[in-house]
């Protein structure tokens, strides 16, 4: 008799929490730049073209946002993140334009190589134990120099039309470089909660000891976060190079930031153990959106930068004076929320 | 990274490496003899390397500068936070001095205590976001960056024709260019290796191993690092303390702001574009642990150090672009392994002398 | 019936600066629970540890069914056939308590993981200890206890062959002890054999039927029956000599002087109501309950953790409006001693002295806030030394002691400062006997020197020996209140009576 | 792919060399020149390939090229006492912040060696290093712009992209813009300058596609005056069937394929290999002590040519021609020899 009333009761817990989370904030954000663009722009921003190129630069930005979430996950950083992007970029394009590699070929190559760099990265944590940190800013400087000596300063376009055309083509407006993003972001999300191996890298990442106990190897899991994070990172490459005019050596220069920023701000713990992949896309949906009310505003950098920072700033403080407002009606929160 | 079956990988402090396991365990030694071995490497393939004018002056120039930076980082991973802000704080208190100059004509001490002031300041504020909402450090000191970043490029543009305060108060010259071979005292002067610049470094080290060796604060500071919810039930005020972490990181950085535009000439809106790396390099490389807790003074200087001997060894030896930086990250894996080796083969020493 | 399932010989573990293991030999046969024991720092979890293939020996040899074994790693002991429940808890804190449950082994399909599948298994082992707990929850909402109660559902879902149990029951209360007893004599009717580790001598003759004592990372009685063996003996082995206990000085409580803390009417956000309580000068007031009573949580919303939403707190008299621990400590002069050590109440990766001399420092401090390292070593050794934590130095990390001595460092600290009033939770969880003991007199002779001291213990005999009235709560209300005639068995009957009737009441 | 020619430059430098009287290099084999870029950039390239044809041509002790300095000015003076103590005595460099190069110059002049400031000049009137050869940046992004205002036709919207704001060449690029603009007396508006989006090509290309989105329509012609916005406009408004004309800048292989295929209208070229061969003869000259400046921290223009479809093909020859004249120039306004 209660059953009903339960799950209603329960649906409405659930809602209730959903609408705390980060990722709820992040939708109501995303939704009201939307709206608030389309009113700016007089009712283009829906417009095909409009979403088309919105939809087009997402697929970066979620990639590694994607990639970097899957090294925080179990306590990892990966700062190689450009630098195995632009390496990557090149090299597909190098072997396509100056070998006369076929374009599949190539692509496969770039997913491969950067699948064993992230690989290769991970054992050289694991063996040596030296901090993660350290060994992917070694690994990122020496693909930097490996994506300079690549293509020096040209920038290398003689390559694969039909790669390009992939890599520009948007059927119903969706590009499908975008959709080649989303598929990740959803490959991986059920990886993450419904495998087996994507449930021992969480733990490994809540817990290291924990894990270890329960016969997790935390080693064999930093080796597969960051082979895994390779691949992403191979999938973002591989989509900056078709979609891009051509590849050189600033491919991937701009990368890092974002890669930290869409997960965390999407609600991913620097500490490991904790993923959003949802959270993730939203957050690079919101970067997306400031880039949007640039163009439209056509506002200065300087300011767009400014106001940025002030406006998240604000937010901060302002949620601050929310939660001391609801925490009226809730538990307070535990010590060394500061964290 | 480790668990608790691996040797420790950092020891927490000089004198309990020293307690409980032999002096050569330490991993501060590590460093040192990792820069003094490369060193004398490239003294060997290059005797210029060791041209105390041309190549010495301005690596420790460099690294005197880039230790600020990474003290500054340091002291914010000491409460478990980070500064990534730490660029465009030192050009926000690089900004406030070139202003001084260039606008209010004041002399070369007053703009340095105004870019402190002013670095201070914006740390400040950071710190008491972070404190107050519970917010990760990472957000609120990206947003800070960001911030910071539009506001001094538009200051810039604002108040310049260049884009840079070009004013120079008298010794700021001095700054740059002496070395400790320019005071003497008698007949016996300072060697030529050592600039001036470096000064500031040393107060900073001095005052922040005073810090966080000797007193109540510093050891406040590292415990809500470790441990924030147990810091705060052992009646530490967290709170202030990460205000206090944020305010000194920016003070720090704000000096580094100063010392780098001492060093090149002018205070221009690009000063510590190029800062957020090194500092958490520097700091990670000397035993600060990122996840708070552990900080090691002497151990940053050192984690710059062997960078910049590196990369200098390596413009010394003429390698080109094309392989610097391939050489560059090798360089850097191979010491770290080697030094990695040593510990645990020390720590096995110890182990069977038990 | 007496096939000897595990054995191992004159095992050697060495860190640095300590030879935990030192020649250890243990026999483990099929249908027996075997008794470890050994004072705080013997080398208990390092054995344990070493038979679960968390730590490699440095010597010795071990042996499964008369087979030589290596053990490499916690998975192979697992598939072994070893199971263990670890002094410290581990649990992954963001996943629900079915999937920490089944974490070892989680039914999937073609790698896919089967969450429906989880909640059964997970549930049963879950209700086999008696526990009702919701297995969608995430474990780091849950209490102490309730964490402890899970981890050992999670070695019975292994189910295997040998099971070592390290302080299972440092933190249950008797109720909860009693369920877990009836399971293990279930495992060992079944033929497994379970290791059992406890500080809580009465426990163990009631369960166990062998025993091996530890002493300084020796066996000195290695898989002896118990029988043979009477309480003091034991003890001497564990001591290395006679075990005599002092006498308490006596002491008495002026009930007439006015209550250092005084509650009243109070309701939190946590679900208590009405709760009354005062705690005077020089006494000791335990607060008694089953787990997940609420206990805990009442003391974290008196000291600002939780939302206060009626009732009134008075400190020295005057209303107080209590913000947080610090403020409590500083203005009010209140410590409190958590329950939960790894968590809130030691810095593991710092030094010792570090965390026993947090709370003096500004005691301490010169000039500049310059705190002299000697008077500050000088502190701590002498903490150490009363306390008689077994450590290589000063300076080693708290991380590295074992858990007893852990949880001696945690209230060092609070003994250290300087408190109007102290709040103890859970204070001896995990500590020897001779050390409790002489965490019994360090308390005592606090509250005899006047000083109030709020006592919340599971340990019924401990709450009898200290408290001079005894609060009893169950479910976020307070239940009644007894007062101590330092009788264990009339008191015990009175505290449970007084929990059972209000569930009889209730249901 | 396009190359400057190597070959015909030292030839002309060759028969060049034999113009002035008395700035023939007697011996230069004890001069060391380094030639020093700010960082990695394409407008370089050619100083490699001409750095090394003058140290045949001249018999130089050596010449060498070194991009290291990673856009950073305390790397690049770093690099430059590096290079100093390797034994180079003769410096031409391209200064990373021109607010700053001038106590970078001052300092390498204070120990002896002849300082050459080539590709840009250090901000402000004074100049410390021995002479500067140069683009007039001004001018270079003042010709572009004509070249776009003509190819719009006389009116119609512009769009400026550029790299780091607050840089003062940057400045200088944005005063040239604004000063062709302000000539077209109206007709033409500027409807954008967009910055700082040349610190790598995919955010060049979202800059410009997003701007497209949101005015394509307006939009009549695009200057670019940075590298990476170059190449994404081009493609940017191939693919998006925009009829804005793109005027570039500089002339890298792909920038110039854009133009074969029209997809770009113009590019402003200026003359870095000028600068290199330029560069370092006089260089070679002041440190053999062979010749002083006449008027030291003289900056000249090393040309910028407005390249179209119709003279891609030969419009190096003109350029070669500016490095003929500026040889001459040299020996005989700049140089004091004997
Ligand atoms: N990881 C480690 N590093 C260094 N020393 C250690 C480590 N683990 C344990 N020890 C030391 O080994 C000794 C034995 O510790 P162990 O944890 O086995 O004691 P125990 O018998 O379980 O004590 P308790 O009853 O307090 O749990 C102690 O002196 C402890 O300090
Ligand atoms: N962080 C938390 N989040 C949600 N619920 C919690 C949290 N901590 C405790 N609880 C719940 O509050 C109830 C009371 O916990 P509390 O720790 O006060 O119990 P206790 O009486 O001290 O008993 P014990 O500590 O022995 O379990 C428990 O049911 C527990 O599940
Ligand atoms: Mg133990
Ligand atoms: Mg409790």
């Amino acid at each position: 008799m209660s059953t009903i009333r339960d799950q209603q009761s329960r649906a409405a817990a659930a809602l209730h929490r959903f609408s705390r989370t980060t990722t709820a904030m992040l939708l109501l954000v995303v939704v009201a730049g939307a709206v608030a663009l389309e009113v700016a722009s007089s009712g283009s921003f829906f417009e095909g073209p409009s979403v088309r190129v919105f939809l087009q630069y997402l697929a970066t930005p979620i990639l590694i946002g994607l990639a970097q979430m899957v090294a925080l996950c179990v306590g990892q950083l990966n700062l190689a993140v450009g630098a195995l992007g632009g390496f990557t970029a090149c090299l597909t394009g190098v072997l396509m334009a100056d070998h006369g590699v076929p374009a599949g070929v190539a692509v496969l190559v770039g997913l491969l190589t950067a699948t064993a760099v992230g690989l290769v990265t991970g054992v050289v944590i694991v063996t040596t134990q030296i901090n993660g940190f350290i060994v992917t800013l070694a690994t990122m400087t020496i693909l930097l120099g490996a994506q300079y000596r690549l293509v020096g300063t040209r920038t290398v376009d003689g390559y694969s039309a039909t790669l390009r055309d992939l890599g520009t083509a948007a059927p119903l407006d969706i590009p499908l470089v975008f959709v080649t993003a989303i598929v990740a972001a959803v490959l991986l999300g059920a990886f993450m909660y419904r495998t087996v191996a994507g449930r021992r890298l969480l733990a490994a990442g809540g817990n290291p000891l924990a894990a270890r106990l329960s016969g997790i190897s935390t080693d064999r899991q930093i080796v597969a976060a960051h082979t895994l994070s390779g691949l992403l990172v191979g999938v973002a490459a591989v989509t900056a190079t078709a979609s891009l005019p051509g590849v050189n050596r600033s491919v991937g220069g701009d990368w890092l930031l974002p890669s930290f920023a869409a997960p965390i701000i999407g609600g991913v713990a620097l500490t490991g153990g904790s993923i959003a992949v949802f959270g993730t896309v939203l957050a690079a949906f919101v970067t997306r959106l400031i880039d949007a009310a640039r163009a439209q505003f056509s506002l200065d950098p300087s300011w767009v930068n400014l106001l940025i920072g002030l406006v998240v700033l604000g937010t901060v403080a302002g949620g601050h004076l929310h939660q001391t407002r609801l925490a009226k009606s809730t538990p307070a929160p535990q010590p060394g929320g500061a964290r | 990274m480790t668990t608790s079956v691996s040797p420790p990988e950092t020891v927490p402090e000089e004198k309990a490496a020293a307690h409980r396991m032999p002096f050569w365990v330490n991993q501060r030694l590590g460093l040192l003899v990792l820069v003094i071995a490369l060193s004398i490497l490239f003294g060997v393939l290059r005797p210029a390397f060791l041209d105390q004018r041309l190549v010495l002056f301005p690596l420790l120039r460099d690294v005197a500068t880039l230790t600020v930076v990474a003290l500054a980082q340091m002291v914010a991973l000491s409460v478990g936070h980070m500064n990534l802000a730490v660029g465009r704080m030192a050009a926000f208190g690089a900004m406030f001095a070139g202003l001084g100059y260039d606008k209010l004509h004041l002399p070369m001490q007053a703009g340095l205590l105004l870019c402190l002031a002013a670095g201070a300041a914006i740390g400040a504020v950071t710190g008491w976001l972070i404190a107050r909402t519970g917010v990760s450090s990472f957000v609120v000191t990206l947003a800070m960056d960001f911030a910071l970043l539009g506001l001094v490029s538009l200051m810039y543009s604002a108040l310049t024709e260049d884009a840079a305060f070009t004013t120079r108060p008298a010794g700021i010259d001095a700054l740059r260019s002496y070395s400790l071979a320019d005071i003497c005292a008698g007949p016996v002067c300072g060697s030529p290796a050592v600039p001036q610049l470096a000064q500031f470094t040393v107060l900073a080290m001095l005052g922040l191993g005073f810090l966080y060796g000797g007193t109540r604060i510093g050891r406040e500071l590292l415990l809500t690092g470790a441990n924030p919810a147990a810091a705060e039930l052992s009646g530490i005020p967290t709170g202030r303390r990460v205000l206090l972490a944020h305010t000194l990181s920016g003070l720090l950085a704000a000096l580094a702001g100063f010392m780098a535009a001492a060093g090149t000439g002018t205070f221009r809106a690009s000063i510590g574009d190029d800062f957020m790396l090194p500092s958490f390099l520097g700091a990670v490389l000397g035993g600060t642990l990122l996840t708070g807790g552990v900080v090691s003074v002497l151990g940053t200087l050192l984690g710059t150090a062997l960078v910049g001997v590196i990369r200098k060894g390596l413009d010394l030896l003429g390698v080109g672009l094309e392989s610097l930086n391939i050489y560059l990250g090798c360089i850097l894996l191979l010491a770290l392994s080697a030094d990695r080796i040593r510990a645990v083969v020390s720590y096995r020493k110890v182990v069977r002398s038990t | 019936m007496n096939t000897v399932l595990l054995e191992c010989h004159d095992l050697v573990k060495v860190f640095p600066g300590v030879r935990a293991l030192d020649g250890v030999g243990l026999r483990l046969t099929a249908g027996s629970v075997h008794a470890l024991l050994g004072e705080n720092g013997a080398g208990k979890s390092t054995l344990i540890k070493v038979l679960t293939g968390v730590h490699s020996p440095d010597g010795g040899t071990l042996a499964w069914c008369g087979e030589p074994v290596q053990l490499r790693s916690p998975l192979e002991a697992a598939r072994t056939g070893i199971g263990v429940v670890h002094q410290e808890r581990n649990l992954i804190p963001g996943f629900p308590v079915a999937e920490n449950i089944t974490l070892q082994k989680p039914p999937a399909r073609r790698g896919l993981v089967d969450y429906a599948a989880m909640t059964e298994p997970a549930v049963a082992c879950l209700a086999e200890l008696g526990v009702d707990l919701d297995p969608d929850r995430p474990v780091r909402e849950l209490s102490v206890a309730q964490q402890q109660l899970v981890e050992i559902a999670k070695a019975l879902y292994t189910e295997s062959r040998v099971l070592l149990l390290d302080e299972p029951t440092a933190s249950l209360s008797p109720e909860e002890t009693e369920r877990l007893f009836e399971v293990v004599r279930r495992l060992a009717e079944r033929g497994a054999c379970v290791v059992f580790v406890s500080h809580k001598l009465e426990e163990v003759f009631a369960l166990c039927d062998t025993v091996t004592v530890l002493r300084d990372g020796k066996s000195v009685l290695e898989s002896s029956p118990l029988a043979d063996h009477s309480h003091d003996d034991i003890v001497s082995l564990m001591v290395g000599r006679a075990h005599a206990a002092a006498e308490m000085r006596p002491r008495t409580v002026d009930r007439s002087a006015a209550p250092v803390l005084e509650l009243s009417g109070l309701a939190t956000a946590g679900g208590h109501r009405d709760i009354d309580l005062a705690v005077r000068p020089g006494e000791i007031v335990g607060l008694y309950g089953l787990v997940g009573a609420g206990r805990s949580e009442l003391v974290k919303a008196v000291l600002g953790l939780d939302r206060i939403t009626a009732g009134e707190v008075r400190v020295h008299g005057r209303p107080a409006r209590i913000g947080s621990p610090r403020q409590a400590l500083h203005e009010f002069g209140i410590g409190y001693v958590t329950e939960n050590r790894k968590e809130e109440g030691v810095f593991l990766e710092q030094p010792i002295v570090r965390n026993i001399t947090v709370t003096v420092w500004r005691r301490l401090a010169r000039a500049l806030g310059f705190v002299p390292p000697g008077e500050e070593r000088a502190v701590a050794q002498d903490l150490v030394d009363r306390l008689g934590i077994r450590i290589t130095g000063l300076s080693q990390n708290v991380g590295e002691l074992s858990g007893g001595n852990q949880q001696k460092v945690s209230l060092a600290k609070w003994l250290a400062a300087d408190t109007r009033l102290l709040v103890i939770d859970e204070p001896t969880v995990g500590v020897d006997v001779r050390t409790k003991r002489a965490f019994h007199e360090l308390i005592w002779d606090l509250a005899h020197d006047g000083l109030p001291i709020l006592l919340i213990s599971s340990d019924l005999a401990e709450m009898v020996t200290l408290a001079d009235r005894i609060v009893v709560m169950t479910d976020h209300r307070v239940r009644g209140e007894v007062d101590n005639d330092r009788d264990y068995d009339r008191m015990s009957g009175r505290i449970i009576r007084l929990i059972h009737d209000r569930d009889a009441v209730r249901s | 792919t396009y190359r400057n020619a190597p070959a015909p430059a030292t030839g002309q430098a060759s028969t060049a060399g034999r113009t002035g009287d008395g700035a023939d290099l007697a011996d230069g084999s004890g001069t060391k020149v380094a030639l020093v870029p700010g960082g990695a950039h394409p407008y370089f390239q050619p100083w490699k390939t001409a750095g090394a044809a003058a140290k045949k041509t001249y018999g130089l002790g050596d010449v060498t090229f070194d991009e290291t300095a990673e856009w950073d000015q305390q790397k690049q003076n770093n690099l430059l006492s590096t290079l100093a103590a390797r034994g180079y005595n003769a410096f031409g460099v391209f200064g990373v912040s021109p607010t700053d190069i001038n106590t970078t110059f001052a300092d390498l002049k204070s120990q002896g060696f002849p300082v050459a400031s080539l590709g840009s000049c250090p901000a402000g009137d004074t100049d410390e290093a021995d002479f500067c050869l140069s683009t007039d940046v001004e001018l270079a992004a003042y010709k572009a712009t004509k070249a776009a205002i003509e190819a719009m036709g006389g009116k119609g919207t512009l769009v400026h992209l550029t790299g780091n704001n607050v840089d003062a060449n940057t400045q200088l690029r944005i005063k040239g813009v604004a000063r062709a603009v302000k000539e077209s007396g109206g007709k033409v508006k500027l409807l954008q300058t967009v910055t700082d989006i040349d610190t790598d090509l995919q955010t060049a290309q979202k800059a410009v596609s997003d701007l497209m989105a949101a005015k394509g329509g307006q939009i009549t012609g695009i200057v670019a005056t940075a590298y990476n916005p170059a190449v994404a406009a081009a493609d940017a408004v191939k693919t998006s069937g925009s009829r804005a004309k793109v005027i570039a800048i500089d002339d890298d292989a792909k920038i110039l394929s854009g133009i074969r295929q029209g997809t770009v209208t113009a590019t402003v070229v200026q003359n870095p290999t000028g600068q290199a061969e330029i560069g370092t003869w006089a260089l070679a000259l002041l440190q053999t002590k062979q010749c002083t400046m006449r008027d030291p921290g003289v900056k000249v223009d090393s040309g910028s040519f407005v390249v179209t479809k119709a003279n891609v093909g030969d419009y190096d020859k003109a350029r070669q021609e500016k490095t003929k004249q500026l040889k001459t120039e040299f020996a005989d306004r700049y140089l004091s020899c004997g």
